[in-house]
């Protein structure tokens, strides 16, 4: 009977997540925690940037106990993030002095620093490897061997630097414009309901939590044509931050005293975008704007997008959805789209219940008034 | 005529830019037509003042960017005005200035105190809903909850327009522009707003059809006593309509006064070229 | 024994919660009230609520006798930021504070607008008394028919009150505390008139 | 790593904004307060509003019923239960009078709540105008004007296409005078439980990220025109296959072997306790005779 689905729910959930574990375990293989942040960065800088949580072992822990099933790592994340209490903001980063791991400009040839293209997937042929198959821990070790014995890697650590903006040099030279800096405290989506019309602190926090593939998505339309957006990646750059807060008790805040809680990895994207602007008599000109975006870890495509996505809400623009804030900004959490999406398959018994009251009613109604 | 005007408007502006020291202060001089030449900005209404009167139908005529439809949109509260007053006789007994009203406030004033009808029939009716609907939208966001009079209202008021009753269900985006016109006129007019604003309402109408929704304003008027400014280009439609009439050019009102009179001794020279060219 | 920061203000907040939503109904907090051991210049009511409801994402501001220590004392105890009486999101009228210090209160505050009302100030007053039986009568949400109060001082700012929330959904909320540790609100929707003899 | 979850599973800062949040709706009904809203252990959509609501109220001695579509036993229902149990240790019961605490979704219980009782209504889309305008920014305008002649026009339109208004759950309320707000998806039948009720209702959407209130002693009123009432769902000349009751909200229900259409209790909890009271008055009946 159909009357049963709703009955005996405390039973049929305990079978089912009895039935969650078998799937996760019954083949018996221990998949270590420190195999997953070995080998599966890709995933937990993903889950990191879309749960908004910088922790590579609970990233890891998360995609354990998901079965790599990555809306609902991110979804654990999050859902442990409520959980914890955040009492301190950390001070204000200035990206130029990022430990810069990859760096490349689009728009430039040669800039100041040059190019470092670092660890990519961009130029590797996408061809299955095998070898991979078989691996063997003996192979590894004589790769890492040559690998350090040729000059460039003798040095064994990262080639970290710290590099100016390539922007910077296009101010100095009178190609952008400068702004002011805007020392506005920013607004902590995660504490306070966003408002609409939103600022711009806002709106960056909703875009790096994005989903990846909405936000990559929702960059594409607005480049390819469901959007004015005409960007040139400026400058990429991947490389570590070290994140420091004031010290708690010092009224004085000296940043001297500041405290130094450890260093993040982000991707960091900055897109020249050509726009039209009026001038003090309102006449048209062109000016170069940026797109900003910035994410979790190593992930570029997400990065891009966002810079896009920034400049298309920063201008809005009637005649695309892509421009239009509350359609973007209400539409890319993972957590939200996933949730109500999945939300579908619970019982609405009720609820259609009172449809088939009113359509009755109105049937008869109808048969009533041909008479 | 009478002792205390309906609606009493004073020095309204709408400025689109910030304004600069040029402009600010002697714009008289330093304007080209209505647009500052430093800094770009228009003053679409500079400093308008004048009253309507209970029963009387004020017109209003000037040529397109005259600024005339700026000043509806401003008296419908379509749009916010930069500075300026006006006062409504049957609000607060006329004592507040309904340019500083809450918005909240504002929307109970145009719901209940305003009618308006837009040259463009897009902007004043829901096109995909039916025009009885539409009619009733008007009488809903005044207060009232009774569907069968509504209803009937609606009926009445869409044979005065001349729509066929069998047609009232239709959605407005299947009718005419004429017909999308009257449906507009019906509306404005179903809550019996105490102040109508017609914007151009004939405009683009063939010749019978505008006879035949002037001769309707014209009863409508006379019938219920409802004040009225009517906005055209079209100084026939002014001359057939309006009481009194003022001229405007670059924003500005270059004069006013009864319509015979500006008709037959036109002080202004745009005004003099405005009624020679009629003749 | 101290405060629970946890189950203590749990408690305080569930009685702020009953008195918002039954204006003119009066619970007590002195169980709560009772343990607070730190030295403070306003009332151990008072201290509670602004543990219950203050945390860094908020701004508050105390008005009458010496504020600098209670705001001092709040800042630590809950991280909030100490603003302008115009900004304040809470306002902590103390016992000390004069009519026109009060009567200014209401004058200054945030209000909300129309399109986000929430944004609005929430008045925590400290008065001598709070009791069910009085002149003052209450209507409007959450009452049944209509609650006799009386609050010690309330012509003070009764009609300043009303003329901040006279245009309805703007206005302030109030929760009024006793020396008693007895709690009352008034959120912006319940209507006074004095009983007429 | 630690292990043990803190007393109702969010943090104190989580908790302090909800409850403020839940003040400002309590005193403005029927508006809508944007809150951050956390994510919770459960879905977006599942629940997460009232969750959070509940979690924020909830206290030691607090004693708590969740409903899903009128049934304690229903899989949701039980999940919450189980989760705000796990992390508050607070006592569960499915007898709606022994609640401090119900939180729903989509019904009130038949029984009617009392002082002591807080309802919590989870919402899947907190704005009744979403209908009407999509744009968040414009149903605010909406109804900071209080211009409501869309959500009114909507009703008009549905009589002069089917001669009545076609609403089905959630139809819209309209809450001291003020404001029109969407009750959550209960049946009409419910929306008169609403007007002056003597419990405290709260209302969460956690995707939505708002709370709303209906204070007790309250005006709600369904919007319905002078001369076209709300008509709530009729179950008139059926009644309930199990307890026979006729005033409630029933399920309806097809036997599948005969293919016969039967009626049984929505509140699955109600419908045990007038068994139960007749099973009493049966064996009264029995020892008196």
């Amino acid at each position: 009977m159909a009357y049963v689905a709703v009955k005996g729910g405390s039973e049929a959930i305990e079978e089912s997540i009895k039935r969650l574990t078998f799937e996760r375990i019954h083949t018996q293989q221990v998949l270590e925690i420190e195999a997953i942040m070995a080998g599966m960065q890709g995933m937990i800088d993903q889950v990191m940037s879309e749960s908004s949580l910088y922790s590579e072992l609970l990233a890891a822990l998360a995609i354990k106990q998901a079965q790599g099933n990555m809306e609902e790592a991110v979804f654990l994340l999050r859902a442990h993030r409520s959980t914890l209490p955040r009492n301190y903001y950390t001070r204000v980063i200035e990206t130029d002095n990022m430990f810069v791991e990859r760096r490349i400009s689009a728009s430039f040839k040669d800039i100041p620093g040059g190019q470092i293209l670092g660890a990519s997937y961009d130029y590797t042929h996408r061809l299955m490897d095998f070898n991979l198959l078989s691996e063997s821990k003996e192979a590894m070790q004589k790769w890492l061997l040559e690998y350090e014995q040729e000059s460039q890697h003798s040095s064994g650590a990262l080639t970290l630097q710290s590099l100016p903006k390539v922007v910077a040099f296009l101010q100095k030279e009178g190609l952008f414009p400068t702004y002011e800096e805007d020392q506005a405290e920013p607004l902590d989506v995660t504490k306070r309901s966003v408002q609409f019309p939103t600022t711009r602190s806002e709106r960056l926090q909703i875009l790096t939590r994005g989903q990846t593939g909405a936000v990559t998505s929702l960059g594409y339309a607005a480049i390819r044509g469901y959007g004015a957006v005409h960007p040139t990646v400026g400058e990429l750059r991947v490389g570590k931050l070290p994140l420091t807060v004031a010290y708690p008790m010092d009224r004085t805040n000296d940043e001297e005293n500041d405290l130094y809680i450890g260093q993040i990895k982000v991707t960091e994207v900055e897109s020249f975008i050509p726009i039209t602007t009026k001038n003090e008599k309102n006449e048209e000109e062109i000016e170069f704007e940026i797109g900003y975006g910035i994410c979790y870890g190593q992930n570029e495509t997400k990065a891009i997008a966002m810079s896009i996505l920034d400049q298309a809400l920063e201008n809005g623009n009637q005649d695309y959805p892509t421009h239009d804030e509350e359609f973007i900004l209400m539409h890319i959490d993972s957590v939200e789209s996933t949730g109500f999406i999945s939300h579908l398959k619970l019982p609405h018994y009720v609820t259609f219940q009172s449809k088939l009251d009113s359509v009755r009613k109105i049937k008869k109604g109808t048969i009533q008034h041909e008479k | 005529m009478h002792d205390k005007p309906i609606l009493h408007v004073v020095n309204l502006k709408k400025q689109y830019g910030p304004g600069c020291a040029v402009c600010s202060h002697n714009h008289e001089v330093a304007l080209e037509k209505n647009r500052c030449p430093e800094c770009g900005t228009v003053f679409a209404c500079n400093d308008l003042s004048f009253d309507v009167y209970p029963g009387e139908i004020l017109g209003v005529v000037g040529e397109s960017g005259s600024g005339k439809s700026t000043m509806m949109k401003c008296l419908y509260f379509d749009e916010e005005v930069s500075s300026g007053e006006a006062y409504i006789s049957c609000y607060e007994e006329g004592e507040t200035n309904v340019f500083q009203e809450s918005s909240q406030k504002l929307r109970h004033i145009r719901n209940t105190i305003l009618g308006m009808v837009y040259q463009n029939p897009v902007l004043g009716l829901k096109m995909d809903f039916s025009s009885v609907g539409n009619i009733a939208e008007k009488m809903i966001a005044a207060g009232d909850r009774n569907v069968n009079r509504m209803e009937n209202r609606s009926k009445v008021l869409l044979e005065h327009v001349h729509i066929p009753i069998a047609r009232m269900k239709d959605e407005p985006k299947k009718f005419s522009g004429g017909m999308q016109q009257r449906v507009q006129i019906a509306k404005a007019l179903s809550n019996h707003p105490p102040i109508l604003l017609l914007d151009e309402v004939t405009t683009g109408l063939d010749l019978s059809v505008q006879a035949s929704v002037l001769d309707l304003i014209k009863t409508i008027q006379q019938e219920l006593g409802i004040s009225m400014i009517v906005v055209s280009h079209d100084l026939a439609v002014i001359r057939m309509l309006a009481d009194r009439t003022m001229v405007m050019l670059d924003g500005r009102i270059i004069e006013q006064g009864l319509t015979d009179q500006i008709l037959e001794n036109p002080q202004h020279a745009y005004t003099q070229q405005l009624v020679y060219s009629l003749i | 024994m101290a405060m629970d920061v946890v189950h203590d203000t749990q408690k305080g907040y569930r009685t702020i919660l009953h008195c918002m939503s039954r204006p003119g109904t009066i619970e007590n907090v002195s169980e709560i009230a009772d343990k607070v051991t730190v030295s403070i210049e306003c009332l151990s009511a008072t201290f509670v609520t602004s543990l219950t409801l203050l945390d860094r994402e908020v701004s508050f501001s105390v008005v009458g006798g010496d504020t600098k220590k209670m705001e001092e004392l709040f800042v630590a105890y809950t991280m909030a930021t100490s603003a302008s009486l115009k900004t304040a999101d809470y306002v902590f009228i103390t016992k000390q504070a004069s009519k026109e210090q009060i009567i200014s209160v209401f004058q200054n505050v945030k209000t909300g607008t129309l399109i986000n009302p929430q944004q609005s100030a929430t008045i925590i007053l400290e008065t001598e008394y709070l009791s069910n039986s009085g002149n003052l009568l209450l209507t409007g949400p959450g009452i049944e028919d209509t609650e006799e109060v009386s609050i010690a001082n309330n012509e003070y700012w009764l009609e300043a009150r009303n003329n901040v929330n006279s245009e309805y959904p703007l206005g302030v909320d109030m929760i009024l505390l006793d020396e008693f540790a007895h709690v009352m609100c008034l959120p912006r929707t319940t209507v006074t008139k004095i009983r007429e003899v | 790593m630690k292990n043990k979850t803190h007393f109702a599973l969010m943090d104190e800062g989580s908790k302090k904004e909800i409850r403020r949040a839940t003040l400002k709706a309590v005193a403005i009904p029927g508006y809508q307060v944007p809150f951050a809203s956390r994510e919770m252990p459960i879905a977006r959509g599942w629940g997460t509003g009232g969750l959070q609501l509940t979690l924020s109220i909830i206290g030691k001695e607090d004693v708590l019923k969740v409903i899903d579509q009128g049934a304690d036993e229903s899989v949701n229902a039980v999940n919450i239960k189980k989760l705000v149990h796990h992390t508050t240790g607070v006592e569960t019961t499915t007898e709606t009078e022994d609640a401090t605490i119900i939180q729903s979704r989509h019904r009130i219980p038949e029984v009617p709540v009392t002082e002591k009782q807080i309802i919590v209504l989870q919402v899947p889309i907190p704005e009744p105008l979403r209908l009407v305008e999509p744009s968040e920014m414009k149903t605010k305008q909406l109804h900071g004007e209080k211009e409501y002649s869309g959500a009114w026009l909507m009703l008009f339109e549905q009589i002069m296409k089917y001669g009545k208004t076609a609403t089905y759950a959630d139809h819209p309320v309209f809450v001291h005078d003020r404001y029109v707000m969407a009750p959550s998806p209960i049946p009409r039948f419910d929306n008169i439980k609403m007007n002056d009720s003597k419990a405290l209702i709260l209302l969460g959407a956690g995707r939505e990220k708002k709370i709303y209130a209906v204070p007790p002693y309250t005006k709600v009123t369904s919007l319905a025109f002078e001369d076209y009432a709300m008509e709530v769902e009729s179950f008139a000349g059926k009644h309930c296959s199990l307890c026979h009751s006729t005033d409630v909200f029933l399920d309806e229900l097809v036997n599948e072997e005969t293919n016969v259409t039967y009626y049984q209790c929505n509140d699955t909890s109600n419908c045990l306790a007038t068994l139960n009271e007749k099973e009493k008055v049966v064996e009264v009946g029995i020892g008196n005779a």
